[in-house]
């Protein structure tokens, strides 16, 4: 969160504030630390990625005159013998966000300097993230059991399956990274690196508890895209 | 990384109460649109409800848990504009797929 | 100072280079005759923007070149001279832009007695298909493509039969009639293009394309592919000829409909399997 | 680890200058400038050869890294275009010239130039090397990052460059790389050729991402006191936009370069409908060639200005500094490079319009690509109004200014045509169109890299380059430039398609055979003359005259640094304070005919100098 409270530059709400920070010097974000503001940044970029997936995406279902495979039905689970719509994907979306909340909590923490707290909730979410993997590695394996290709499908559309892997898969590559980084994070709040502003390994910049909300917002931001592939590939 | 804010004593933590608020409804609304699919709505129904319940849930992750909500006017802003360009390239690539489908249809299966 | 001259001399040169081309357009042989008057205009308006800029140049160059005890004029804005540049300029633009947009829209909108054509491109050659008595194109699909049928026209549209085939790359044209020409490719980008004309579209595999236009010169012309299609690209050309109306009737009536074709291929086969028996 | 760190240092030093600020009879309001929000960088200063010369955090030092490398790449690009016009003007002449090679250095060519080089010259090169100086920063914010950025591009010269040795040759599919022919047989490298020319480009914006986070929020946040916004130097504002466009342009790229890899390797169907090849239907289907073209231009045209924009903003701060005038309209040019950034994302299909797109995109297209050559026209009349009652220095520097103004005059007038959309109707895919966009964004940035080498040549190397050679090189750049490309106008114009290897006995191309020799020779000649600038860099570096502070009498920041060439810190002990815009030329009643961006008020309060 910015700070309010910088000399000569309180908080003012709206586009006047606006126009007084970005005419000011030094800083255009107040108060924004610059990793964050650089996680913002990429994130942005990183946005547009993910939009030019769905629009290729969109374009592609929307041109095809072949017919398009109903994710309702492809994607529905086995439960006790009886085949529920979406089951696996509703359980991973609800992993997905249990684990963004626990990361919102222990950005919380973290800012309080709680070392305790916010670590053991960086782990839970490592471990959210993690649950999160190993079910889409499910997922893909049984669909790809069902003869589901990136080249063709039993179901439909052939671009079907090529959407399907490169979507998730990239969205998949986020979270593996993300739970990559989440671990090494616990670890470095257990060990203390963020009250001691102990250096890093590769970039030997000092640690700092801001970097639980960098980690937090890209963390965030794979819980965001989950969302929307949640909505256009799964339920559309 | 580089640098620590000087008056890094927090000045800006919010109530834990916030993030469990914000926590149970995103499961409310994912649970929502878990319903759409369940009771199979469709047609023009079922897209909008699709796209409230994501715009929703997309929006109060970044608002609350990425901190947009409590952040100055700047950053908010170089942020949301360039959605405009995104915008317009789904704007006119949903006019390209239907010229395209329409083309094929046309030459390919219906003729005339 | 030696700048200065230099630089006058570029552009004078670029205006004499012009002037005295042996280089410029050909003869344009269809009804576009408005893209070239639009190239015109914004040659004029254009060409004058830039030796008004240039020569604006030439002249500070001449008139403020360095000089020991000369003071630069200290101006950093002058809002009124910005405003009259920018309403200026604008104008400009928009004289530019309409002629454009009012021709573009011509370009889109097939007029309704022009003929159609299916102009099918691959690598790297041209061949080409009339509708025959009934007015209309058969559909097609590149999976149909083999022996028997070149164009892959779907066996089961009843508009397909009299199809008019031309498996040549040279295609006659009817004077003052205007055509459609519809571009079909079954492997890459390929643009069919014959610069007398001066339209042009690329022909897209996957789907299939349009342009219009109307010749009215009668005369050959050589076809060449404007989008690049592989090493063959460079050699990838055709022939258009326009006709008059009773010449290009005749040269209509001799050529095959896919029906006579598709009978013409069985005949073959069969004598090819009695010849195996005997 | 503490020696290599300055964890002393704290902020309180700069603080304090604020309160003793002020000369005498003025009184200390008037200089005062809001204290340091951002503390004292936190730097690594390197030791070891390695750590300081190679895998170095300095952004001078990888500027210089991303120049020589991209000048490198240049080159291969240069002798390339030798070949192609080798064959173009004398076809048969280079016996193992095949048609395969032509399309292959064709493409190289193009892909080089427009990506390895210029895009990685101006942001890496120059980017790195002025955004800290020039803002008052230490250093890049993340000088970790940003040392990964140069040698991820490292790696990506190397893919590239190693696709000219695998079987098949590097990827002959054109610059545009356009599906399906990229990665069918028939087109020349459509193996591993294209498979690493994707990956190359993968890698290249990976690299540049983290970079450009670098030079964003070294902009954004890591200004020095005084150094709003409105005050950098255009230098620094071209820059800063064509980062951003690069940021949220390259996206479209990575995205198109992945599906495309996933069509050659997995078989999928992206871009690939239905192809009879040979008499046999692949197994590709339903895909669209079109998509990747969107997909292509949506980062193809902000590419565009990622390369012009840079050189919209060095030219602005060089004829501002040699014509000892302030750059006329601040405000004007700075909205003009934001407003060019902005409308460059909605104009892509401009490329398109003989595609087979849906054809009514083009009355949209064509309306906002000439809406931007209102800011761009507005760019050339404040160059040019900066000249007006100037006291211009013709040196080696001001010239290659000049030369930019007429080449990219001439290419922005050829682009109303090509952006006019039933204008480019018959002109597109001919000689037109390279002509032009040589002409603005081969030959016009070419000019502005020259002469900011000139330029910047005695902060680097701390000793002034030699004029008579730098005259030389300049004429016959540009002199050959432009009698390469201007006649080129005219061969599209008679309806040469581009591309093509040979043209036989065309009618077309027959009457202009004098005509390409004349161009294929001012190419050979143009190419060559660049050698000068690199024999004239040995040669100033051994006898060379020595700068000294400040050569130019400029006023930005880069030229106030504690030593030249700059040390890394760049600013010694104490950051510089900025107290106004950098075109102080020329004040009346100053004393010299330049005021620093570091002299407060109170010493000029008696001239008349604009309140910025």
């Amino acid at each position: 969160m910015s700070d309010p409270n910088i000399q000569g530059y309180e908080l003012k709400p709206g586009f006047r504030g606006m126009a007084k920070d970005t005419g000011s010097d030094q800083t255009m974000f107040k108060g924004v630390h610059w990793g964050k503001a650089m996680m913002w940044i990429f994130l942005l970029s990183d946005t547009f990625v993910f939009s030019c997936f769905l629009i290729s995406y969109m374009k592609g279902r929307g041109s095809t005159p072949e017919e398009w495979p109903n994710p309702s039905e492809v994607f529905a689970l086995d439960a006790f013998g009886v085949p529920v719509p979406l089951l696996l994907i509703a359980i991973m979306t609800f992993v997905l966000i249990t684990s963004s909340g626990t990361m919102a909590i222990a950005v919380k923490y973290g800012y309080e300097k709680n070392r305790k707290m916010c670590g053991w909730l960086v782990l839970a979410t490592a471990i959210g993230g993690l649950t999160f993997v190993g079910m889409q590695a499910f997922e893909w394996s049984k669909l790809i059991h069902e003869g589901v290709r990136p080249w063709e499908n039993p179901f439909g559309a052939p671009q079907f399956g090529s959407f399907f892997f490169m979507i998730t898969g990239f969205h998949g590559t986020h979270v593996s990274i993300g739970v990559i980084f989440l671990f090494i994070y616990a670890y470095k709040v257990f060990a203390g690196h963020y009250d001691t502003g102990k250096r890093g390994w590769f970039t030997s910049m000092k640690g700092d508890y801001v970097e639980i909300e960098i980690l937090g917002l890209y963390w965030h931001f794979v819980d965001l895209v989950w969302v929307f592939i949640f909505a256009f590939f799964y339920l559309w | 990384m580089t640098e620590t804010n000087n008056n890094k004593e927090q000045a800006s933590t919010h109530k834990i109460g916030i993030y469990l608020w914000i926590w149970g409804l995103l499961f409310v609304l994912s649970f929502f649109s878990y319903m759409v699919d369940w009771y199979q709505f469709q047609g023009i129904l079922r897209w909008s409800l699709i796209l409230f319940f994501m715009f929703l849930k997309a929006g109060l992750i970044m608002a609350f848990f990425m901190h947009l909500f409590w952040e100055r006017y700047a950053l908010v802003n170089v942020l949301l504009w360039p959605m405009t360009a995104i915008a317009c390239f789904i704007f006119l690539m949903v006019a390209e797929f239907e010229y395209l489908l329409f083309s094929r249809l046309f030459y390919f299966v219906v003729g005339g | 100072m030696h700048a200065g001259i230099i630089f006058f001399l570029v552009i004078l040169g670029s205006v004499l280079f012009h002037i005295f081309t042996p280089w410029y357009w050909t003869d344009v042989a269809s009804n576009w005759g408005g893209m070239d008057d639009t190239i015109t205009l914004t040659f004029w308006v254009g060409g004058g923007v830039f030796i008004a800029v240039c020569l604006f140049m030439i002249y500070c160059v001449f008139k403020f070149s360095y000089k020991e005890n000369r003071k630069a004029e200290y101006k950093p804005e002058d809002k009124k001279l910005e405003k009259i540049l920018t309403v200026a300029t604008t104008l400009g633009v928009a004289a530019l832009l309409a002629p454009g947009l009012i021709i573009w829209n011509q370009y889109v909108s097939v007029p309704k007695n022009a003929l159609h054509i299916d102009v099918m491109a691959w690598q790297w050659g041209w061949q080409y298909r009339l509708p025959g008595n009934d007015g209309k194109l058969g559909t097609t699909s590149v999976r149909n493509i083999d022996d028997n049928n070149p164009f892959g026209i779907n066996l089961d549209d009843p508009y397909g039969s009299d199809d008019i085939l031309v498996m040549s790359d040279k295609i006659n044209l009817k004077n003052n009639r205007p055509v459609k020409i519809l571009l079909r490719s079954v492997d890459v980008l390929h643009n069919w293009y014959v610069p007398q004309f001066r339209a042009k579209m690329d022909a897209v595999p996957g789907t299939v394309t349009y342009y219009w236009f109307e010749p009215n010169k009668v005369g050959e012309y050589e076809v060449l592919c404007a989008e690049y299609c592989g090493v063959g690209h460079y050699a990838m050309r055709g022939m258009v000829e326009v006709q008059e109306e009773n010449k290009y009737e005749e040269w209509v009536n001799e050529q095959e409909t896919f029906a006579s074709y598709v009978a013409k291929q069985k005949n073959i086969e069969l004598q090819e399997k009695k010849l195996a028996k005997k | 680890m503490s020696e290599e760190f300055n964890d002393n240092k704290t902020i309180q030093a700069q603080s304090s200058e604020v309160m003793t600020g002020g000369a005498a009879g003025a009184t200390p309001d008037m200089d005062y400038v809001r204290p340091a929000e951002i503390p004292e960088q936190d730097l690594y200063h390197a030791h070891s050869f390695i750590t300081k010369w190679v895998f170095c955090q300095d952004a001078k030092v990888i500027g210089v890294q991303y120049f020589l490398l991209a000048t490198f790449t240049g080159i291969v690009g240069l002798i390339l275009s030798w070949l192609m016009r080798l064959q173009l003007g004398f076809p048969g002449l280079a016996g193992f010239m095949t048609a395969e090679h032509y399309y292959q250095f064709v493409t190289m060519h193009g892909m080089i130039m427009v990506v390895y080089f210029l895009t990685a010259l101006f942001l890496g090169g120059f980017g790195n090397y002025l955004i800290p100086l020039m803002v008052g920063a230490r250093d890049m914010v993340f000088p970790y990052v940003n040392m990964i950025s140069f040698w991820m591009f490292f790696i990506a010269v190397a893919v590239l460059m190693a696709s000219f040795f695998v079987p098949g040759g590097p990827t002959g599919a054109g610059w545009t790389l356009y599906p399906p022919q990229t990665i069918l047989e028939g087109t020349p490298g459509s193996g591993m050729g294209i498979l690493l020319m994707l990956i190359s480009l993968s890698l290249f914006v990976i690299g540049f991402t983290m970079g450009g986070l670098n030079y964003m929020i070294t902009v954004l946040q890591a200004r020095t006191r005084g150094m709003t916004l409105m005050r950098m130097p255009l230098t620094v504002w071209g820059i800063f936009t064509a980062t951003v466009l690069a940021m949220l342009a390259f996206p479209a790229l990575l995205v198109s370069a992945i599906m495309m890899t996933l069509d050659k390797v997995l078989g999928t169907s992206f871009f690939m409908p239905t192809i009879l090849k040979a008499g046999e239907v692949l197994e590709y289907g339903g895909g669209s060639p079109i998509l990747f073209q969107h997909l292509f231009w949506f980062f193809g045209h902000p590419e565009v200005y990622i390369v012009a924009l840079p050189a919209f903003g060095i030219v602005s701060d060089l004829i501002s500094v040699h014509a000892r005038k302030n750059i006329f309209g601040y405000r004007m040019m700075v909205w003009a490079i934001v407003g060019i950034g902005a409308l460059s994302f909605f104009v892509w299909a401009h490329h398109m319009y003989v595609s087979g797109m849906n054809p009514w995109f083009g009355f949209f297209f064509a309306t906002t690509t000439l809406i931007i050559a209102v800011p761009t026209a507005m760019k050339v009349y404040n160059w040019i109004l900066t000249l007006w009652r100037g006291n211009i220095r013709i040196n080696t520097v001001m010239l290659w200014c000049l030369g930019f103004i007429v080449t990219f005059v001439n290419g922005g007038i050829t682009g109303i045509f090509l952006g006019n959309v039933s204008v480019d109707v018959p002109l597109s895919d001919t000689y037109f169109v390279i002509a032009h966009f040589h002409m603005v964004m081969g030959i016009a940035p070419l000019m502005v890299i020259m002469g900011a080498v000139y330029h910047w040549f005695p902060l680097v190397a701390g000793r002034m380059l030699d004029e008579t050679l730098g005259k030389w090189h300049f004429w016959i750049t540009f002199l050959g430039a432009y009698s390469i490309y201007f006649p080129m106008h005219y061969l599209g114009f008679i309806g040469v398609p581009r591309r093509y290897f040979e043209m036989y006995d065309s009618p077309y191309m027959t009457s202009a055979v004098g005509m390409n020799e004349f161009i294929s020779l001012a190419a050979f000649i143009v190419g060559a003359a660049q050698f000068i600038l690199i024999f004239n860099i040995i040669k100033t570096l051994k006898t060379g005259k020595a700068a000294g502070q400040n050569p130019w009498k400029a006023n930005s920041l880069e030229w106030y640094t504690s030593t030249v060439p700059p040390e890394h810190g760049n600013f010694g002990d104490r950051l510089p304070v900025v107290h106004r815009w950098p075109y102080d030329f020329s004040v009346p009643g100053a004393k010299d005919d330049f005021i620093p961006q570091t002299t407060p008020p109170s010493e000029v309060v008696h001239t008349e100098v604009e309140k910025t």
